[in-house]
């Protein structure tokens, strides 16, 4: 009909669909599953980093890393927003999340077990998400393009202070090398596996990048990733665990070993390192926090009350 | 002078045990924008630390390698983070002071006026989230009124010890006393609250963080905030 | 009548009263207030120093404080045995306890601070302990008197242990001895204060020593404590905090100075540095238990009644 | 041999990690008589933790000085104690497992079988302890039986570890899944409860203890326990 010639004009011309706009139910539906799945993974995603601000070694990293958890309550603040815009609150968000209804990204179901985990989450983890995040900048549906922007240039950022921590540790001590190096080890294939199953596996992809809420094949942005990742890595004197990887002069382009896709598979299922933990976790603090909302909405409309 | 460094240092170490506290919460505050607005508030009392600290030594030094009874914190600040209740109390009696005795450093000028000017900017904002979460918990629901209570009552023994005179400081404490009291109870009785009636420090005379005697849980405080640090003897970050 | 010149004769003859023996009220109630008291203490007791089981800094320390901490659970258990020959169960004892209606011995109401604090425990509140309790060894209720010999035994032998951990500290790095030295200076006139109220002050000691349930006064066991610690101390190479304490060749004994009674009354009202800490974490640790034990009755109930 | 020395320091490391995990119950538990137990159970297994570390090293630097993963332990002892429901769980799947790999120490002969003779009667004690709570609360209340069950589900994918082949230990660790998991059912049956159906390992390929991977809170317990000691490079204590 004319609403739906309309939509697919405007997304065929790359204008933004604001929400006020008609859309497609199976368009709302894969942005609204999307959103949250982001905006879920940005506050999942504070666990792993926050078991180290107490613990972190030089006032310098501690201020740094708390300010990153910060930016990450942040952009967690703006996705629920974005995502509030197509007619879901976030406390149904939340509450979908916290009986396991929705989705946070994988890769927070792996455990930081040691400072380096926090240098290695912020190069190769953030990483992942910025190559992920910046053909975002430019979907179809406006909100959310324009959070990615905002939130991009704060990943970047915290990308590069993640190198520098590695870095450091690289060049710091025997044993600092060494924790760095066993991060690595441990982070790498995960950080593969945020691209997604491979293209010929995807359920959703096609009609994604049909609606361009997606713009490049889960294959595509992995390999721009991994070709990315390699140089760094001999920049920073740590290896990458595949002894696969190396330059395929006629691609162009870096040829890297088989993933394991049973493990990224068992993690989705929910029997990953630390799926019930950070779950578990996550609704306790939701559950210590319910008499505080109470109250706050209580005052609210009291004052409301009283206004009137 | 010493003294002036050593009050410097105890202000500083203030700054960081509560930054340090206040970072237990990441990830688990009872909404996100509390998750914001605490880390906030940690991470302008870690810059405070610092500035601190770093007039008086190497920051890292200081914040790692000293024992217990090195630190000159007043006990207020290391109390456990309790519950939400409990961590805004602590946070409406500490930036009410803080506000207060930044106000007076940066007005009478010398080494300290320059950060105080800055952080007492910082301090207001502190200050106003305690107060305006100590009025909706205070003024919410009969559970939060009842733990709000119970918090400020908690804590209050721990009030005392800041107004107790700071060599070295050249700010006039036990004179800030009675506005600090007065503020504090303008904001607890709009809430609906009740200012607290109990001795107003512990009894025991050696109970005072300033001369580096500290509660039990402070010794594990320093031990997870220092333990990595300590294990790698000489290393950078 | 017939049964209090009985009793009256039986203690004047330093026989044991036993549990069917008739007694006085007040002699009862006196018994049950003192046992009470000392298995409160005994179980409020294991908090300050189960404080540092985690933390000992050697295996054999923390070795040696597990035993101990486990040695006080056992003083509790046949304290509340002894004290339920009288007719009063532990449960009630424990809701007593928990209502602030029985007390604790003050001495744990202060904080361990250091590692030092376990030696310094060990070897002043133990001492002041056992120097309270031989004479209760002969104290004219049975199974009081009975628990106290096999306690004293072991109390005796964690005050060496005690004093055997201050002498390794004092004798060991500048910082070790420091922190030898801070813990006398803290837990020195806390000790003194064990022993109760100057004679001229105390409320129930008169009745007490006619019942043979004591046998000194609070001012004498005082000073046999203050007589046995100085020379101890010498050999520790650590000072005792009073300027004011030297032999006297005419007393042949030491004096000491003036202790701090406001400070001991204080504490006794609820406001030493960790009365609420205690009681609330005793409390807790009840309440978080009260569905293990109603399990525990519950399968006893069942099997009962399958037996029956 | 080298093997064998890992192999005892990897079992003295089990045992001390769950010694440092029930000493931290001490003054906590439900009933006093369990204050007592819990506390009897960690001394016994500290024990063994001495005479296995003493056997390949020093015990106190290896206790204290090593880094988390030079320790290799399985992550089931590093689990933190949860409830009690939790920490019996843990004590059942553990003791059994630790009676069944003494036992057959001891007969083998060797180094190892004279301290595995001794231990094997302390962890009867600890088997027999686990299985008369499990039985009281999986057959006592609703919510008993409830916190029980969820509690050996939480920990059943920390149990495969415990059967992967130990190079140098001389037993046959993978032959005694099936006599262990018999035994648990036995237990868990007359409990009323349900052996858990999951998984019994992590699918993660390096999570396992025994390689020196261990669980987010193990950084905490080794932190906690380590600080001291840390502090005062080369005191004697």
């Amino acid at each position: 009909d004319a609403l739906l010639a309309e939509f697919d004009a405007a997304v065929a011309a790359d204008s933004r669909i604001e929400p006020r706009d008609w859309m497609p139910d199976a368009y709302r539906a894969t942005l609204v599953r999307q959103m949250a799945q982001h905006a879920h993974s940005e506050i999942i995603g504070m666990q792993p980093e926050a078991n180290w601000i107490t613990r972190a070694p030089s006032l310098r990293r501690k201020a740094i890393l708390m300010a990153k958890v910060q930016d990450e309550a942040g952009h967690g603040l703006y996705l629920y927003s974005a995502t509030e815009t197509l007619g879901v609150s976030r406390d149904d968000l939340l509450d979908k999340l916290h009986a396991g209804r929705q989705r946070y990204s994988s890769i927070f179901n792996y455990p930081t077990l040691t400072w380096a985990d926090v240098g290695a989450i912020g190069w190769l983890v953030d990483g992942a998400a910025i190559t992920n995040q910046v053909p975002l900048c430019r979907c179809s549906y406006g909100p959310y393009a324009r959070a990615m922007v905002r939130i991009c240039k704060e990943e970047s950022f915290h990308q590069r202070q993640g190198y520098e921590l590695l870095l450091a540790l690289s060049r710091g001590t025997a044993a600092q090398h060494a924790m760095a190096q066993d991060a690595v080890n441990r982070w790498w294939w995960p950080s593969l596996m945020m691209f997604g199953p491979p293209d010929d596996a995807s359920a959703h992809s096609a009609q994604s990048m049909a609606w361009k809420i997606k713009r490049h094949s889960n294959d595509e942005l992995r390999q721009r990733f991994v070709d990315i990742c390699v140089p760094q890595a001999e920049v920073l004197g740590l290896t990458l665990p595949d002894p696969d990887l190396r330059w395929n002069e006629e691609r162009g382009a870096h040829d890297y070993g088989v993933i394991d896709w049973s493990e990224f598979q068992e993690v989705l299922r929910g029997n990953g390192p630390c799926n019930e933990q950070r779950l578990e976790r996550r609704r306790t603090a939701h559950d210590n926090g319910t008499w505080v909302r109470d109250a706050a909405a209580a005052y609210a409309a009291k004052h409301r009350k009283a206004q009137a | 002078s010493g003294a002036a460094r050593a009050a410097a240092r105890a202000l500083g170490d203030d700054a960081l045990v509560l930054a340090q506290r206040l970072g237990e919460w990441a990830g688990d505050a009872p909404v996100l924008e509390e998750d914001v607005a605490l880390t906030n508030i940690a991470l302008d009392l870690l810059g405070q630390a610092r500035t601190l600290l770093s007039m008086t030594g190497d920051e890292d030094e200081l914040a790692y390698l000293r024992e217990e009874h090195e630190f000159h914190n007043v006990q207020l600040v290391e109390q456990p983070n309790g519950d939400f209740a409990v961590t805004i109390a602590r946070q409406l009696y500490f930036s009410v002071y803080q506000e207060l005795l930044y106000a007076a450093l940066a007005a009478r000028g010398g080494e300290l006026a320059p950060l105080a000017a800055k952080a007492v900017k910082e301090v207001a904002y502190h200050r106003d989230h305690a107060e305006q979460w100590t009025l909706r918990l205070g003024d919410g629901t009969e559970e939060s009124h009842r733990r709000m209570q119970q918090a400020l009552d908690g804590l209050w023994r721990h009030t005392g010890e800041l107004f107790a005179p700071l060599d070295g400081l050249g700010v006039d404490l036990p004179a800030l006393h009675e506005e600090w009291r007065e503020r504090v109870a303008a904001v607890v009785e709009r809430a609906t609250l009740t200012l607290p009636q109990g001795p107003d420090r512990t009894p025991w005379a050696a109970g005072a963080g300033r001369q580096g005697v500290h509660t039990e849980s402070f010794g594990r405080l320093l031990a997870e905030m220092q333990y990595l640090h300590r294990a790698h003897p000489g290393a950078s970050w």
